[in-house]
């Protein structure tokens, strides 16, 4: 190929205001596992949490960087972006972060892998984990914008129990007073909820405050090493879902978390893992195919030939992703509070959409 | 007798407890000069916005030129032809004191609705506007920005203005207020010729002026009209001595 | 010749002598980039009419900018799925012609900048900047939870629309429509400015009092100018979703209208050219000084803040010196 | 839905009024009486939380922390003052929004470098974490009190120091016309560092106490921000009185919107999209609020003209 | 010594040049009258003594001290009291705090001044806004006298009052003249007024002080070659 024998990756990430600690540690994932190789050529660019600018960087990387593959994106709404166009114009695209249902279902593409998870599945494998465990009664909250109310349908596909109530606050919203009034005075023994970053902080510790005695469920996102930090032991007891964990039992994971924490300074989080998978795959199919032949670079991802941090794993025929997920509790260990597996919530866990999916 | 050219008849306006004008009944007729003295907070400025039409009345009605204007705004009284001057100059201040007066030109002619064609290319409003800073004394300053203009430079492009408009009758509020000595002698002879194509509703605290130019004048106090009469009768008015000449005129 | 006039022409000028150079060195991103600049002075440029002639601060002209995204998402949306727009007692089919788009985009956006600003313009002032806050914040919200259009997801248009004898997805020919655009668009600008409509409407910023006394109403005066201003706001956002192939909700966001606002003022408030030079130097700056550092913002920061304090009338003004601001 | 539940939410959304009321306070002092739009006043909230974040961290004392804040705050309030809004109080609005975004930017990105991207950890003290009974046997979260004291007082002191004081006249002199109360003799610019590092210190203040039960992270100004612009706009802007009213109002409508909306649209809908269509609508309701108030009141509720 | 003292003062607003040259001194106790045309430069000489506009070259000296370097504020507590063209009251504030917003303790009062004008004290909580023209003249100057100054400056401070109330005023400026000490630099467009109570008067052409002395010697043919009367 035209880069010397390198493979050109360009990444797309947040590396600026408020959403930049999520981009931050997929790109420094990434970046561990690519260290020391000198297969990779990357370059990375910051997409500013802004759908328009992730649409022009992917422009620029594909016409004047002329990468081979793009990855980095964090969010759904500018993997919509910039997805689409991508793989029309012949890249490959990665994505370390983010799986909007529209690309694992009639949006897919050959050239499209998802190395993280579709949106659905976490919630999903709560379900499925409620079921297994005696909860009865579900009080659902989630921000009123798609991947909340995606994330509340998926939780509702698989859970066989009673939703006592669903309500989608705004986005961005901050205090929680009158949805805790609302959780106390209904009858439900679990509250089931996604907030992502800043909104599942301030529900946490106002949660703490309110005495409300329930059991809290949610995805890893309001649950990520980077956000208990914030939220400290008001979310202890917590059980969310993950693909991973810094405490899993498989092949490689300790080394991985021992290197990011020599690398960085600071424990991985859940998109460490995913930046640093997503490196692994990459080099992985380097090694079996040239990327300027598609169809056998393709072949390659497709194979999944690397050891993942999160154990077994392998793509399902629409690229997304058959796996493990996991419930992990928030625990103390000694004065950090952070996540420990307590079982399995889904195994072989793959998401529904596959079957609209004609490539 | 001829028709009145302005016909202010009962107005009533309240301010909270204040009964800023209570009851006043006027008339300008054609070619006169009728002025409006009064103490300070009498009453007058609050009575010439609601004649222009910037001030609801409480209560009365106001003709001009033979049909009833009280339900107009400003801008439908200022194209019936009802010219106006402000007690405290208000201009388009970034613009230049010719661009002000072609916007009175413009006003006249009764349209902003054109997009494409210079304004200042226009070469009849453009004229239009000239005459009335030439009447002023404004020509050489014709390219000067307004904030440039000195206090009493301005009272004389207010006046420019509302002459490009061509009205039909004006109601001035102070126009000597500010200028000197020699500006306010110029601005008496030129409002003297000046009731000739329109009749003035003069407010003005110069008595030197009032008494010079009124054909009527009248006396407002505490918001109500409490004598009218030529310059003489109001000139020995006792009542209009104490409320408001003082001693000034006995010289 | 005057300096601003020169000055404004060799702005003008750099928008095409780059992109050729960028054609001949092969570089068609940095044609995107000018692209996506000239958009954006076409937004702004709408928004100048408003703000630097009228005196009426928008912070919600993302709104439109919006609307002519989401009326070019909408059209391309259905053309590509083959389903009717509306489907009632009549039929409505979507379309992938641009300059029906364009229409479509100019005249919801003329529209909404109506309901908007006859609301809007009976306060004045900072209640002025808030109240058109409130209504971008309401389509924003309203954008992001409405799920037929994609919600925060937004939607993609996977080939740019279809204009009578060009390639639009060739970068250099759609960026000479958008030229031809924001050049016609300026040059009925700097008439409108000088055009009694422009001298009233001046002068009704300035002094409002005054207009009404020579007999034009300063509400409907600045009625018209916000409408144009939206609806040339409004093809701006048509084209820039054109550009992205895509339409979020984030075109609808304050902070969009705030770049707006950057732009003009950058450039200099009230300048024929303030916009298109705020516009270029604000792409220009993202684009340098992002693989800079991962605080970059801090730089742009840094940069406007002495602009603002230093450079009074924006570039333009610092460069031609202060003769004529306000048209 | 309950009465008690009802009267719950009603408190709720005092409540949440009341906080706002602690940024809109120091907002509408700066906004209203020196004329200026500081859309960096979201900032110095977020210099006030991280401060507060860092204190609490080294001392582990929460007293020690909001007076870290209201330092932290005040200090960067006069230092942006003497460098940078001094310059802006004679130019227009549009100088102003453009000058204090770029503080922003300066400061969004400037904590990041210090602080890193990760949000940080403050928590209210142990004293106040749990909740109290009221009366009718509602719970309610003794630190959410504190705040609605605290919130009362400020209003209360800002209300005399502006209305009553002759600092408070003087600076609302220095509003209409500054060169003229320049040339009366008063130091409007010494005076103006002080308002506006008061100011500050308010922002800073609210930043603590409510990032103590919120995300303390960067960006946590900009949603506040407008919030309480909102807020000023609908009381009126420079008017206290307005600020508190305004807010409380805000803060009504947006607790019991979005608890009442869902429901009274599944008065006539199926239920889930009563709840898309009721919750969109609540996040639109503050603004649909301020527009109306606007359409009948063009100068806020107490606004001058 | 003069109280007050300009010498050769030039002073442009941006690249226009306002004055070009103006000699002025008023002593203690003094009444000097500046007079002249529109537009000559009587409103920016008083501006440059304030300090609100910064002169390029000459002197303006108070009790013999340079102020050049003072800000507007600094000069006015040094005793210069302005009663502005136009007036300039504080719009959004009352009566009341108009008139307390910049007081100094002295011998004028609320109380004293109410009594110069009854008026003010009938709308001590109205807005200054909605006064008449007259009242917020009578307010400018009240304001002025609070401050106590020691050289107070009226830029047509009688424009737009009614006649018993210009008497008045007049009236006020002669007792203050005589009682207090107070030096006191008027521009106003009544000539007959000023000839009876000013000392000594100074008249401005283009920028340029032309004609100074002693008011009785100001005769028909300088007024009228000056000021047009
Ligand atoms: N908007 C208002 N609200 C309250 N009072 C007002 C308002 N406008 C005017 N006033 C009061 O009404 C009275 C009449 O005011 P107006 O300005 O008409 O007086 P005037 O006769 O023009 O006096 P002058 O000769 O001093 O200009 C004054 O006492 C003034 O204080
Ligand atoms: N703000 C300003 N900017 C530019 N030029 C100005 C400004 N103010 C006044 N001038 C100019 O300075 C000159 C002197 O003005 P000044 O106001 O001192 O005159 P004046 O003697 O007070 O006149 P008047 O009797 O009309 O008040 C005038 O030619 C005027 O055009
Ligand atoms: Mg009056
Ligand atoms: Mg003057």
């Amino acid at each position: 190929d035209g880069h010397g024998g390198k493979l050109k990756v360009g990444m797309i990430t947040t590396l600026s205001g408020g959403g930049a600690g999520l981009g931050i540690d997929v790109r420094d994932g990434f970046l561990l596992a690519a260290k020391g190789s000198d297969m990779l050529d990357i370059v990375i660019e910051d997409d500013q949490q802004k759908p328009d600018i992730a649409v022009q960087l992917a422009d620029k990387m594909i016409q004047s960087e002329k990468v081979d593959v793009l990855t980095g994106i964090i969010w759904s709404n500018l993997a919509m972006a910039v997805v689409p166009s991508a793989t029309a114009q012949g890249k490959f695209y990665l994505s370390p972060n983010a799986g909007p249902s529209a690309l694992a279902g009639q949006g897919c593409s050959p050239l499209y892998f998802n190395v993280a998870w579709q949106n659905d599945a976490f919630y999903e494998a709560g379900g499925l984990w409620a079921n297994d465990n005696d909860i009865e009664k579900v009080f659902l909250m989630a921000p009123n914008y798609p991947a909340g109310i995606d994330g509340m349908t998926g939780f509702k596909r698989t859970f066989e129990g009673e939703i006592v109530n669903e309500v989608y606050t705004k986005l961005g919203q901050t205090d929680y007073a009158a949805e805790i009034a609302q959780i106390r005075a209904s009858d439900a023994d679990t509250v089931y909820f996604f907030l992502p970053g800043g909104m599942g902080i301030s529900f946490m510790k106002q949660w703490a405050g309110s005495g409300v005695d329930k059991n809290v469920m949610g995805p890893a996102f309001s649950f990520d090493q980077g956000i208990l930090g914030a939220i400290g032991e008001a979310a202890l007891g917590v059980k969310n879902t993950a693909h991973w964990a810094k405490d899993l039992d498989v092949p490689g994971n300790a080394e991985f978390v021992q290197a990011f924490q020599d690398e960085y300074g600071r424990l991985p989080s859940l998109y460490a893992a995913q930046g640093y998978d997503t490196a692994l795959l990459l080099m992985s199919a380097m090694g079996k195919a040239d990327v300027n032949d598609q169809d056998a670079f393709q072949a390659a991802l497709k194979e999944a030939d690397f050891q993942s941090v999160r154990g077994d794993f392998a793509f399902a025929d629409n690229h997304h992703p058959i796996q493990d997920i996991y419930m992990r509790e928030v625990v103390k260990e000694g004065d950090v509070v952070t996540n420990k597996i307590i079982g399995v919530a889904a195994s072989d866990h793959s998401d529904v959409y596959g079957a609209e999916c004609k490539m | 007798m001829a028709e009145p050219m302005l016909h202010v008849d009962g107005l009533q306006k309240a301010f909270g407890a204040l009964q800023a004008t209570d009851g006043v009944t006027l008339t300008l007729m054609p070619g006169e000069i009728h002025a409006l003295i009064g103490p300070n907070g009498a009453g007058k400025s609050t009575l010439i916005k609601q004649i222009a039409g910037g001030l609801a009345p409480d209560a009365g009605r106001i003709w001009f030129d033979g049909r009833e204007v009280t339900a107009l705004g400003t801008p439908a009284r200022a194209r019936a032809g009802l010219g106006r001057t402000f007690q405290i100059s208000s201009l388009a201040m970034e613009a230049t004191v010719l661009q002000n007066a072609v916007l009175g030109a413009m006003g006249r002619a009764g349209s902003a609705w054109r997009f494409l064609r210079p304004v200042m290319r226009d070469a009849e409003l453009v004229e239009q506007a000239q005459a009335a800073l030439q009447r002023v004394g404004l020509t050489d300053h014709a390219a000067t920005r307004t904030a440039e203009l000195s206090h009493g430079q301005r009272r004389l492009l207010e006046v420019a203005v509302a002459l490009t408009l061509q009205p039909k009758a004006f109601v001035m509020d102070e126009p000597m207020a500010g200028l000197g000595a020699s500006g306010s002698k110029r601005m008496t002879s030129f409002l003297d010729g000046l009731r000739r194509e329109a009749p003035i509703l003069l407010v003005e605290h110069d008595m030197d002026a009032v008494f010079a130019l009124a054909d009527r004048i009248s006396v407002l106090v505490y918001g109500k009209i409490i004598a009218t009469g030529t310059a003489d009768d109001i000139r020995a008015d006792p009542q209009v001595r104490t409320a408001y000449l003082g001693e000034e005129d006995a010289a | 010749m005057r300096r601003e006039t020169i000055l404004n022409t060799l702005l003008y000028l750099a928008m095409p002598v780059a992109a050729a150079l960028a054609l001949a060195l092969d570089e068609p991103f940095l044609i995107t980039l000018i692209t996506r600049a000239a958009i954006f002075a076409l937004a702004a440029v709408g928004l100048n009419l408003a703000l630097g002639l009228g005196g009426l601060v928008s912070l919600g002209h993302a709104a439109f900018f919006g609307i002519g995204g989401y009326a070019m998402g909408i059209l391309a949306h259905h053309a590509q799925t083959y389903t009717p727009v509306i489907d009632s007692w009549i039929v409505l089919e979507g379309t992938k012609s641009m300059p029906v788009i364009w229409l479509v985009a100019i005249v919801s956006s003329a529209l909404a900048a109506l309901a908007i600003g006859a609301l809007s313009l009976r306060t004045s002032g900072v209640y002025f900047i808030m109240i058109t806050l409130a209504f971008g914040q309401m389509f924003y919200y309203f954008a992001i939870s409405w799920p037929a259009y994609g919600g925060e997801d937004g939607l993609s248009i996977y080939v740019r629309n279809d204009f009578p004898g060009l390639n639009t997805l060739d970068p250099m020919q759609f960026f000479a429509l958008v030229f031809a655009i924001l050049s016609a668009v300026l040059w009925w600008m700097g008439r409108l400015a000088r055009a009694p409509f422009g001298l009233a409407l001046s002068a009704a910023r300035q002094n409002a009092e005054r207009v009404e006394t020579v007999g034009l109403g300063p509400f409907r005066l600045r009625l018209v100018a916000f409408v144009i201003s939206g609806a040339v706001t409004g093809l701006a956002g048509a084209l820039f979703a054109d550009l992205n192939r895509f339409v979020s909700p984030t075109m609808f966001s304050w902070q969009m209208s705030g770049e707006f606002i950057v732009f003009i003022v950058l450039g200099g408030v009230g300048r024929l050219f303030g916009p298109v030079a705020g516009a270029m130097l604000f792409v220009l700056l993202e684009h340098l000084l992002s693989p800079v550092s991962d605080f970059w913002l801090i730089y742009v920061g840094a940069i406007l803040l002495l602009v603002v304090l230093f450079a009074r009338g924006g570039l333009i003004g610092s460069l031609a010196g202060r003769e004529v601001a306000h048209g | 839905m309950t009465p008690i539940l009802l009267i719950e939410q009603v408190l709720n959304g005092l409540q949440s009024g009341i906080t706002l009321f602690l940024m809109a306070a120091g907002l509408t002092l700066i906004f209203g009486v020196m004329g200026l739009i500081n859309l960096a006043h979201g900032s110095l909230y977020m210099v006030g939380a991280f401060a507060a974040a860092a204190v609490a961290g080294w001392t582990g004392s929460f007293v020690l922390a909001l007076g870290a804040a209201l330092a932290a705050a005040a200090a960067a309030g006069m230092i942006i003052e003497m460098v940078v809004i001094r310059r802006l109080y004679d130019r227009d609005h549009l100088d102003q929004v453009l000058a204090t975004f770029a503080l922003i930017l300066i400061f969004s990105e400037g904590t990041r470098w210090v602080f890193g991207s990760f949000p940080l950890y403050l928590d209210v003290p142990a004293a106040l974490s749990g909740p109290v009974t009221l009366p009718g046997g509602i719970l309610y979260p003794s630190y959410r009190l504190l705040i609605i004291v605290i919130g009362l007082l400020i209003a209360l002191g800002l209300f005399q120091l502006i209305a009553r004081t002759r600092i408070g006249i003087q600076i609302r002199a220095g509003e209409s016309d500054r060169e003229m109360i320049a040339a009366l003799g008063v130091d409007i610019s010494r005076l103006y560092t002080i308002v506006f590092a008061l100011g500050a210190a308010l922002a800073g203040l609210a930043g603590a106490l409510v990032g103590a039960i919120q995300s303390v992270q960067v960006g946590m100004g900009e949603p506040v921000l407008i919030l309480a612009f909102v807020v000023i706009v609908i009381g009126g802007i420079g008017s206290i009185k307005g600020a508190l009213v305004g807010a409380l109002l805000v803060g009504l409508t947006d607790t019991l919107g979005g608890v009442l909306l869902p429901l009274l649209f599944g008065l006539f809908m199926d239920p889930s999209s009563a709840t898309t269509i009721g919750s969109a609508l609540a996040s639109m309701s503050i603004y649909i609020l301020m527009a109306l108030v606007l359409l009948f009141r063009p100068t806020g509720l107490y606004g001058g003209a | 010594m003069s109280l007050l003292e300009l010498e050769g003062v030039q002073a442009s607003y941006g690249p226009s040049q306002a004055l070009f040259g103006v000699d002025l001194d008023v002593a203690e106790g003094e009444l000097v009258a500046l007079m002249g045309r529109n537009g000559m430069g009587k409103s920016s000489t008083i501006k440059v003594i304030s300090r609100l506009l910064k002169h390029k070259s000459g002197s303006v000296r108070l009790d013999g001290r340079d102020i050049a370097a003072l800000p507007p504020h600094k000069a006015a507590r040094a005793g210069l009291g302005l009663v502005p063209e136009g007036r300039r009251c504080f719009a959004k504030l009352t009566v009341r705090e108009n008139l307390i917003a910049a007081a100094r303790s002295g011998h004028w009062d609320m109380a004293r001044v109410c009594a110069l004008f009854p008026r003010l004290e009938e709308r001590q909580t109205q807005l200054a806004a909605s006064l008449s023209g007259g009242e917020q003249q009578m307010l400018a100057i009240g304001r002025a006298l609070m401050t106590n100054p020691r050289l107070l400056m009226l830029d047509e401070a009688t424009e737009g009052l009614a006649p018993v109330v210009r008497q008045e005023i007049w009236a006020a400026v002669r007792t203050l003249k005589s009682q207090t000490g107070l030096g006191l630099l008027v521009v106003d467009k009544s000539l007959a007024e000023l000839r009876q109570i000013a000392d000594r008067a100074v008249i401005l052409e283009r920028g340029k002080s032309v004609w100074r002395g002693d008011m009785a010697t100001l005769d028909r043919g300088i007024a009228d070659k000056f000021l047009g009367v």
